[in-house]
């Protein structure tokens, strides 16, 4: 595995394409009972249940997003108590300095900013985005087909391991790009 | 599911092929009228604004009793515009309304753009916008100085500022598998470059997928409280100030609900459009646009209450000033602005209770456009009745809107389908990716993920 | 701010596209750079010592460093930010960030004044030239610009207060249109400039010659000083035959004659309000117009002020504190301030207050309360006159609803308070074919009420004997002149050609040579062979005798600004005398105060004068005066007369006067206290009426006398008489200046001339619609309060039985005692230290508008055109609320100065974005403008609408010598920016700056004691109606009158705290008083 | 967690420090547009040194003739305004000290054509600022604290920038010198305590 991994990162192997969610779930379990992990499936939209048949871990972004929207509250209160109480507290039509209640909103929408953009960090960062040196494997990806990728495996073994899943097509990928 | 949300047996390549067609194509007679009037419309508003600054605010309709006019009632007005398509794409999503891919994407563009739009006016309202784009802002400067967090419109800059930042990374975010299928799609290298960008290199894979929708979710689910919050901001304005007419407790829901309101309107008309010049009747179909219509038909009895409401308030709060303000807002010199505002409003949209009245276009198309003007009333009743005649009688004074003011409104407009046209032009008018979501399952290929 | 060419410039409207705009900057620097190069030569004060020595005078040099011209640095920098505005933020980053302050010069003094230091101003004590009243006058200078006009404390007539005239006056001296160099013409109304050397050739020669032959020269001036009088009768004697007559157009010829006819004493007697209990006026706006207004509002506030009321604030000054007010009773044809100001008012026709008179007469010698000892008890003239004028009769005819039983009333009030009540009358709008036998009429009531030589004093002098005074005897002069007998005619100070229209202007065309002296063109220099550049009042020297045993002395503060030379000087000049060479109009005047005022050669004697401006001594009184029977002849026995159709009534407005004030935009933008119309004079007319004939507001009317017409846009006004047209004189001068002309519609030509005698009220006049309509520009649209919790005023009765009656406000929301604490939801900010406060007596405020103008030339208000005002964006920090209540032909009239409240819980402030609008710890709410980006929240936010918004930038159109106006002390402030009543605050800072210096300090700060510091509107107000001072000292003024019962606050149901409270008004309704 | 995996390909560590990398980028970028001297144009003319009609050295009149500010600049301790010294000032030495020099010449010249010098304003505060001197000077703050050590100038420049934020500080003693400080509050017990007046309108009106 350890040189598998190494080697992984080279992104070579086999395509194989199918035409509809169902097969590729199925041919997916399949290749998880035999043991692979070295694939990665492609899909149009989401599919169901994929990651489960896949053994995908949840996403991480959620924390992310706790961590960020809690400071950007927390500090969005800070800096209006510190403009207004601290660096130069101002007798503003006989308000209290601090007048906590008048600075809720601003929290709020700061929590929502940092949070919200945090969100989209982490899925860039999560999702190895932005990376427009890669290309599509398949154009028909996009579209409507679906397909997996199997990589760390010599390509006749891969292939014929694809048609008997139901793969409609198969073909060989060459490595391009810095990976 | 029962209801069938795509018809004429779509398949996936063809609503890609359906919906990336206005993009790939050059653009028809129609968009270019659309385009250059836009364009006409908004160098006129140019035109006068640059006037404007360089005589002075002097050229507008306001005096020393009516500090705030047509500009103000502007900003309000698309500040609601931009509530639909957040709520259709946010709300709807979480509630797993699945009949919102058809029209979200249109929806989300339409929001951006509003809010764009609404962003104009606080700042050419002021009377040096030079310094206001700055001081606005809480920034380090060597006037040690900082903002005002107890004014409201402070609270206006930072909600607004938030909810069109927010709104402008969901959209994107929903964009982003789309802008991949046009990438693949693209012949023209400069095409195919443009998209791959945009597109930051998506590939659709399984992991990408499971954080995506994680992140859609999340974004979703920070969205719907923005979005309730800001018009509720918007109405601090006037809730916070002391103005009788102004300081009212019922208006932030009152003015949500009424954003929400004038946004469905405002959408409606949009996607009428849309559909019809770009053949999309099989994505967006008359099932959307009637279920659009029962929300105009809730939501404008809402705004209804809203008005009755406050003439109870007023009368049960037993505050002469506060009664008077009301009973002049309905038989005060400007009472024609206010039954305008209720026909329009109230009456109007009763007509839904039918459902032939729902699904029939023409009659749609009018009366969401009856409802926008509708609702650029209400928000001119509740800024210039309830200044022109406050607590001292001897300040009571009449404010009428210059050329000015309507040529820079008009300007707004041009300002705002400008952008609408872009987009149509551009990019993909419909979530494709979550469409195909629906056809898949329609065409009952296994139980498959609900966008 | 702005002048004449600014309202100009307004109705062009700010359209310089932004090119031009910036080109203008560069000019308007350079030209004003210019002009301190010329200052350099001219424009510095010149004093009295330089007078004596003078040294080094003419190279003084303004310093540039703290110059007028501030501003212009202001104007540069606005350029570049409007450039920016075009340019975009972004690129004009770039220009801003890398622009360079533009370098800016520095001009030492040559040789500094010793009195002269930069930044600190300099004082001096002349005469107010506003009006012919005289009143004292303090100028306050700045690096030698005069910037502002007060009272003169120390001065008995107005004892510090100043009207809005004298207030407004200050911008007559700037005013660009002013004539700069003398002029030669052609008698067609062509013009050259010449120079005084030409001129004075021409003139003396031409002089010479007259007094060869056997000459008529006549000399046609404004009532003038003393000194004056005696050069110019000094000049007239060298010629065979010379006159010299004055003319003011509203002066009331007929008090003269009929002291003539009654006491054989020709003279104004001195009215003594402060002794009266009972004032009745038959039309004389003694508080606003007529005579000596600010000398009469003081004296008779002083019996109105109530005991907690406030009360000799002015020093030495003080009127003695009454428990009882005077009353004030008014029959006027047109609501006056007066009337508005009378605890009961008649509207009434023009011509009938000579029955009013006599009917009063008749009840009072009816009544037995007439001292048996007096001979009028058994007169046979009167018991043959009176007998027609019952009550009932005369009020019948002159339809007030039982009027009978308030003569009644009335009559037996005057009997009760015998020699303590006055009866006055006069004025344009009273000044009919009868004013003559009402003026007989008044002497009569005064006689027979013993009120002569108590409430009247009339002095033992020869009064007007030796004078040719008034309208007989300018129909003499022009009967002279029809007749081509006068050979030259000299006029200075007077504008016959517009206030005596065609009688004169055709009789000019007979005078072979006229020589006109005056500060503008005008109406009459047209048909001059000469114009002679005169002086304004603060640039040269002259005296006054507003009454006898006061002499008041008139000094210049700045050198003459443009080539004129004093009217004196010239007459100096061309006398044919032996006086020692070169000796000046200065010297002459010095000798004449040594020989006939000091009457002794004590130096000090002058150099106190010139310090105080006032030289008093006590007049010989005349000794009791009694009435002539001989008199009543003018009267006749009652008879009916039937008054059918339309009566016109001329009134003179507080601001324009008899046009006098018609090139000062300050006082053509005063609203006028009752009508609140700006710019224009308009026909009013009752509600009623209005409904007869079928016009609103703005409907332009055409008026019609047989001998002349116009039209007039309407104005609805309460408190008309159902058959009374009014509208004031003043309006339409020709020629005066961009301002002036063409503003309104001048009535003059409505004047009829009977005999000897003129009137302006009175003609039964036409009215027709001509369908057109014209929008006056005014400042109030809505005049009832609608019950809201607004103004306060009860009756004396009410007052007597509860003095917090009617004041509806929430106790609660009223400390009942000075620190309690109202609940609050908030821990409240605490002042130490000083904390700033007014109270406004609505009682004492008689809606004269004065401190409007003060508030204006203070703060660097402008004024901004009649468009502007049209569209509501007047400045005005201060405006004067007007409040009907009542039935529309009888009533009350409620005058509220409004300003900024600041209030301690102040909306505008937390609605302000970026903090530009905050408390200070004195308790002042700022504004500040320079970090004010004009989002207009605070303007809707504050109840009180006292805010105001730079439209447009107004100062750009103060151009060349309106620079000089500004006050220094604050900011000139841009557009786009709010600004409102700082409470003075840079007088504040002065005060504490002072307080500083002499060692006064609480807690880091000047200690200001009370009444060390006056705001310009509390300083100026001739009823000390403002007070301000410090709220935290329980001791100070204004903390007692807030605590007192009679205190309110507006809107106090909004708890917005203000710092300014007022005091209700109490109208002395009722019969009891004395 | 994730580590390398083909189709993420990159490592995680590597694509957080690329996405850092570009938000470090970008908010450097902001950092400028937060910067006035990028924005908004900075207020100051620090640094400010023109050439005056005659090169009049404060370095030999404070400096080395030791003569005292207020001898010329009289306003000083009377008025808001420091003021320029008039003609005669200068005169009063120059009648005889270094008459001959070519630049005494042309004063002199233009003093008896009754003419002046228009000097170059160096330190310039905008119209809407009241500073006084007389309170300052009164109050023991030394000249130099803000005209800098103008005893060593040939050509006066403006060493202070004279920006709201620079006077605030001195006023809040965070950059009053002590000597200053010392002076003006002997017993101040904190040094960065704040030490005049912060209220708007104590420069504003």
């Amino acid at each position: 595995m350890e040189k598998a991994m190494s080697r992984s990162h080279k992104e070579g192997g086999v395509l194989g394409l199918f035409d509809d969610p169902v097969r590729l779930l199925e041919a997916v379990r399949k290749l998880r009972s035999r043991g692979l992990t070295e694939f990665e499936v492609f899909s149009p939209y989401a599919v169901e249940g994929i990651e489960k048949a896949q053994g995908l871990k949840r996403s991480l972004i959620p924390f992310v997003t706790l961590v960020f929207a809690s400071l950007g509250c927390t500090l969005g209160f800070y800096f209006q108590y510190w403009t207004s109480v601290i660096d130069w507290p101002l007798n503003v039509g006989g308000k209290p300095y601090n007048s906590w209640p008048a600075f809720v909103p601003v929290m709020f929408e700061l929590t929502v900013l940092a949070g919200g953009l945090a969100t989209f960090g982490a899925l860039l960062l999560f999702a190895r985005l932005p990376n427009t040196s890669r290309s599509a494997l398949d154009p028909s990806i996009t579209r409507d087909r679906f397909a997996i990728l199997v990589s760390g495996m010599n390509p006749e073994d891969a292939s014929n391991l694809l048609t008997t899943i139901g793969a409609r097509e198969v073909r060989a990928i060459v490595p391009r790009g810095w990976f | 599911m029962a209801e069938i949300l795509i018809t004429g047996g779509k398949s996936a390549a063809d609503l890609d092929a359906d919906v990336a067609r206005p993009v790939e194509r050059f653009p028809t007679r129609i968009w270019w009228v659309c385009f250059l009037a836009a364009l006409a419309a908004f160098g006129l508003g140019a035109l006068l604004a640059t006037d404007m600054f360089q005589r002075g605010l002097g050229v507008l309709g306001l005096n020393i009793t009516n500090g705030w006019g047509v500009f103000i009632v502007n900003f309000v007005f698309w500040v609601g515009i931009g509530h639909a398509g957040t709520l259709i794409s946010a709300i709807l999503y979480l509630f797993r309304q699945r009949w919102r891919t058809g029209i979200n994407r249109t929806a989300e563009a339409m929001t951006i753009f509003a809010v764009m739009t609404a962003l104009l006016f606080p700042v050419i309202h002021t009377g040096r916008p030079w310094y206001a784009i700055f001081w606005l802002i809480p920034y380090p400067n060597e006037r040690s100085l900082w903002v005002n967090f107890r004014s409201p419109l402070i609270w206006d800059v930072f909600a607004v500022g938030t909810y069109f930042t927010i709104s402008l990374v969901f959209w994107f975010t929903g964009l982003i598998p789309d802008l991949a299928s046009l990438r693949d799609r693209a012949k023209h290298p400069v095409r195919k470059a443009v998209y791959t960008v945009l597109s930051l290199g998506w590939r659709g894979s399984s992991r990408n997928w499971l954080h995506y929708e994680t992140a859609y979710l999340i974004l979703a689910g920070l969205s719907t409280p923005l979005v309730l919050s800001v018009h509720s901001v918007v109405s601090f304005d006037f809730a916070v100030s002391s103005v009788p007419g102004w300081h009212t407790t019922i208006f932030p829901p009152y003015f949500v609900a009424g954003a929400i309101f004038s946004g469905f309107a405002m959408v409606v008309t949009l996607l009428v459009i849309t559909r019809e010049v770009f053949g999309l009747k099989d994505y967006i179909t008359l099932d959307h646009l009637e279920k659009m219509n029962k929300i105009l038909l809730a939501t404008g009895m809402m705004v209804g209450y809203a008005y009755a409401c406050e003439f109870f308030i007023a009368w049960y709060s037993g505050n002469p000033i506060e009664r008077f303000a009301l009973t002049n807002r309905a038989f005060g010199p400007y009472a024609w602005a206010y039954w305008i505002m209720v026909a329009c409003n109230v009456a109007v949209p009763q007509i839904f209770w039918f459902k032939r009245a729902r699904r029939n276009l023409a009659l749609m198309f009018l009366v969401s456009l009856l409802v926008n003007i509708g609702m650029w009333f209400e928000r001119f009743v509740i800024v210039v009745t309830s200044l022109h005649r406050d607590f001292l009688p001897s300040s009571w004074r009449y404010y009428v809107p210059t050329f000015y003011d309507w040529g820079i409104t008009l300007g707004s407009f041009g300002w705002f389908f400008i952008w609408f046209l872009l987009f149509v032009r551009f990019l993909p008018v419909i979530a494709m990716s979550e469409v195909k979501a629906v056809i898949a399952e329609e065409n009952g290929e296994g139980h498959v993920a609900v966008a | 701010m702005l002048r004449r060419n600014a309202t100009h410039a307004i109705n062009k409207g700010f359209l310089m596209n932004e090119k031009a705009k910036f080109k203008d900057h560069v000019e308007t620097r350079e030209s004003v750079s210019g002009l301190t190069q010329n200052r350099q030569h001219r424009q510095h004060w010149r004093g009295i010592e330089d007078l004596e020595s003078k040294t080094t005078c003419d190279e003084r040099v303004t310093e540039f460093d703290q110059s007028p011209f501030d501003w212009i640095r202001d104007s540069t920098e606005m350029a570049r930010r409007e450039f920016l505005t075009i340019m975009g933020a972004g690129v004009a980053m770039a220009t801003f960030g890398c622009a360079r302050r533009p370098v800016h010069k520095i001009i030492p003094y040559v040789i500094k004044p010793e009195e002269v230091t930069p930044g600190i101003a300099n004082w001096y004590a002349t005469t107010c030239g506003g009006c012919s009243a005289a009143c004292g006058a303090l100028v306050k200078t700045r690096e030698g610009r005069p910037i502002k006009v007060e009272g003169n404390p120390k001065h008995p007539l107005n004892r510090g207060a100043l009207c809005a005239r004298g207030q407004a006056s200050i911008f007559d001296l700037y005013d660009p249109d002013r004539l700069k160099a003398p002029l030669a013409g052609s008698r067609t109304g062509k013009r050259r400039q010449t120079s005084w050397a030409e001129a004075d050739q021409a003139i003396q020669t031409r002089f010479k010659e007259l007094a060869a032959k056997k000459a008529r020269v006549r000399v046609l001036s404004g009532r003038s000083g003393p000194a004056s009088r005696r050069l110019v009768s000094e000049f007239l004697s060298t010629f065979s035959d010379g006159e010299q007559i004055e003319y003011e157009p509203l002066f009331d010829d007929e008090i003269v004659e009929a002291r003539r006819l009654c006491f054989g004493h020709p003279s104004i007697p001195r009215y003594r309000f402060d002794r009266a209990d009972l004032v009745i006026s038959l039309g004389a706006d003694f508080l606003g117009t007529w005579l000596s207004p600010v000398e009469f509002a003081r004296d008779w506030v002083g019996g109105r002020k109530l005991p907690n009321a406030p009360n000799a604030l002015n020093g030495p000054n003080a009127l003695p504190v009454k428990t009882t007010m005077t009353k004030l009773i008014s029959f006027e044809p047109t609501l006056t301030i007066t009337g508005s100001n009378a605890d009961e008012r008649f509207a009434i026709r023009p011509g009938d207050e000579l029955k009013v008179a006599l009917a009063l007469a008749h009840e009072v010698v009816k009544s037995a309360g007439i001292r048996s000892s007096s001979s009028f008890a058994k007169n046979k003239a009167i018991v043959n006159l009176l007998p027609g004028y019952t009550p009932a009769s005369v009020a019948k005819e002159i339809g007030i609803a039982n009027g009978d039983l308030a003569i009644k009333r009335f009559a037996s009030s005057l009997v009760r308070s015998s020699g303590r009540s006055l009866i006055i009358g006069g004025g344009p709008q009273s000044q009919t074919s009868n004013s003559l036998a009402l003026q007989i009429a008044i002497n009569l009531l005064n006689s027979l009420l013993g009120n002569e030589g108590v409430t009247i004093e009339s002095d033992a002098g020869t009064g007007f004997a030796d004078r040719k005074v008034g309208f007989s005897a300018v129909s003499k002069l022009i009967a002279e002149m029809d007749a081509g007998s006068v050979d030259a005619l000299i006029v200075h100070g007077a504008n016959p050609v517009y206030t005596i229209p065609r009688l004169f202007e055709d009789a000019l065309k007979k005078v072979p040579f006229v020589i006109v002296m005056s500060e503008y063109e005008n109406e009459t220099s047209r048909h001059a062979d000469y114009v002679l550049a005169t002086p304004h009042p603060l640039e040269s020297w002259g005296d006054a005798e507003p009454r006898p045993g006061i002499r008041s002395i008139q000094q210049p503060v700045i050198a003459p600004m443009h080539s004129t030379r004093a009217f004196e000087d010239s007459i100096l000049l061309w006398t044919e005398v032996r006086r020692p060479k070169g000796s000046s109009w200065y010297d002459y005047l010095r000798s004449f105060w040594k020989n006939d005022v000091f009457r002794s050669d004590r130096e000090w004697l002058w150099e106190e004068t010139l310090r105080t401006g006032v030289f008093q001594s006590t007049p010989a009184r005349a000794k009791r005066v009694e009435f002539r029977n001989s008199a009543l002849d003018r009267l006749g026995p009652y008879a009916r007369t039937e008054n059918s159709g339309l009566v016109f009534s001329a009134y003179a407005k507080v601001s324009i006067l008899d046009g006098r004030g018609a090139n000062n935009v300050l006082l053509q933008e005063l609203p006028e206290p009752t009508t609140a119309i700006t710019w224009d004079n308009s026909l009013n007319i009752a509600p009623s009426l209005a409904k007869k004939l079928g016009v609103a507001e703005n409907d332009v009317l055409e008026l019609s006398i047989p001998h002349h017409v116009v039209e007039l846009p309407v104005h609805i006004q309460p408190g008309l008489h159902p058959s009374v047209v009014s509208a004031a004189l003043g309006y339409g001068r020709r020629s005066v200046g961009k301002a002036g002309d063409s503003t309104g519609v001048d009535l003059y030509p409505f004047m009829t001339v009977k005999g000897s005698a003129r009137f302006y009220s009175g003609q039964t006049v036409r009215l027709r619609k001509t369908g057109k309509i014209y929008r006056l520009a005014s400042t109030q649209w809505h005049t009832v309060a609608e019950k809201r919790p607004i103004i306060n005023d009860i009756t004396l009765a009410q007052y007597r039985k509860n003095p917090a009656a009617s004041i509806h406000t929430e106790p609660e929301l009223r400390p009942a005692r000075p620190g309690q604490k109202l609940p609050t939801l908030w821990p409240e900010h605490v002042y130490q230290g000083q904390r700033w406060g007014m109270t406004i007596d609505l009682n004492s405020c008689i809606g004269c508008g004065s401190c409007v103008i003060a508030c204006q030339v203070e703060n660097n208000v402008p004024a901004v055109g009649r468009e502007l005002v049209r569209n509501s964006r007047e400045m005005h920090w201060l405006r004067i609320d007007r409040y009907f209540s009542g039935v529309p032909e009888r009533p009350d009239v409620l005058f509220q100065p409004m300003l900024c409240q600041h209030c301690d819980l102040a909306p505008c402030e937390p609605v302000c974005p970026v903090l530009a609008s905050v408390h200070n710890d004195e308790g002042l709410n700022l504004q500040v403008y320079n970090r004010c980006v004009g989002t207009r929240y605070c303007e809707n936010n504050c109840p009180y609408k006292v805010r105001r918004f730079n439209f447009f930038d107004y100062w750009k159109s103060y151009k060349t010598t309106m620079n000089l106006a500004w006050n220094p002390d604050v900011t000139v402030r841009s557009r786009g920016v709010m600004e409102k009543c700082t409470f003075c605050q840079h007088r504040i800072k002065g005060a504490q700056d002072q307080a500083k210096d002499n060692g006064k300090v609480k807690n880091g700060k000047g200690y200001v004691e009370d009444g060390a510091m006056k705001t310009a509107c509390e300083q100026t107000c001739p009823t000390d109606a403002i007070v301000f001072g410090d709220l935290n000292d329980p001791n100070s003024r204004v903390s007692k009158l807030s605590r007192d019962p009679r205190a309110f606050r507006v809107l106090e149901l909004q708890n917005t705290q203000p710092s300014i409270t007022y005091l209700t008004k109490v109208r002395n309704k009722d019969d009891a008083h004395g | 967690m994730h580590g390398a995996h083909p189709e993420n390909g990159v490592s995680l560590k590597f694509h957080a420090k690329l996405l850092i990398a570009l938000v470090i980028t970008g908010t450097a970028g902001f950092a400028a547009f937060g910067d006035r001297k990028f924005v908004v144009p900075s207020a100051s003319n620090q640094g400010y040194a023109p050439e005056q009609p005659i090169p009049f050295s404060h370095r030999l009149m404070a400096g080395n003739d030791r003569i005292p500010c207020l001898y010329c600049h009289t306003g000083a301790d009377k008025s808001r305004h420091a003021g320029i010294p008039p003609m005669n000032v200068c005169m009063n030495c120059h009648q005889v000290v270094k008459a001959d020099s070519p630049y005494i010449q042309k004063l002199k010249q233009l003093y008896n054509e009754k003419k002046t010098i228009e000097w170059v304003r160096v330190h310039e505060l905008p119209d809407f600022v009241y500073f006084s001197h007389k309170r300052h000077v009164l109050k023991g703050v030394s000249c130099e604290t803000c005209h800098g050590d103008v005893a060593r100038m040939d050509r006066v420049e403006q060493v202070a920038p004279l920006t709201m934020g620079w006077c605030l500080d001195c006023h809040r003693g965070k950059t009053a010198p002590p000597e200053v400080l010392s002076r003006v509050y002997p017993n101040q017990q904190n040094p960065r305590g704040p030490v005049a007046s912060t209220q708007c309108d104590t420069c504003h009106q």
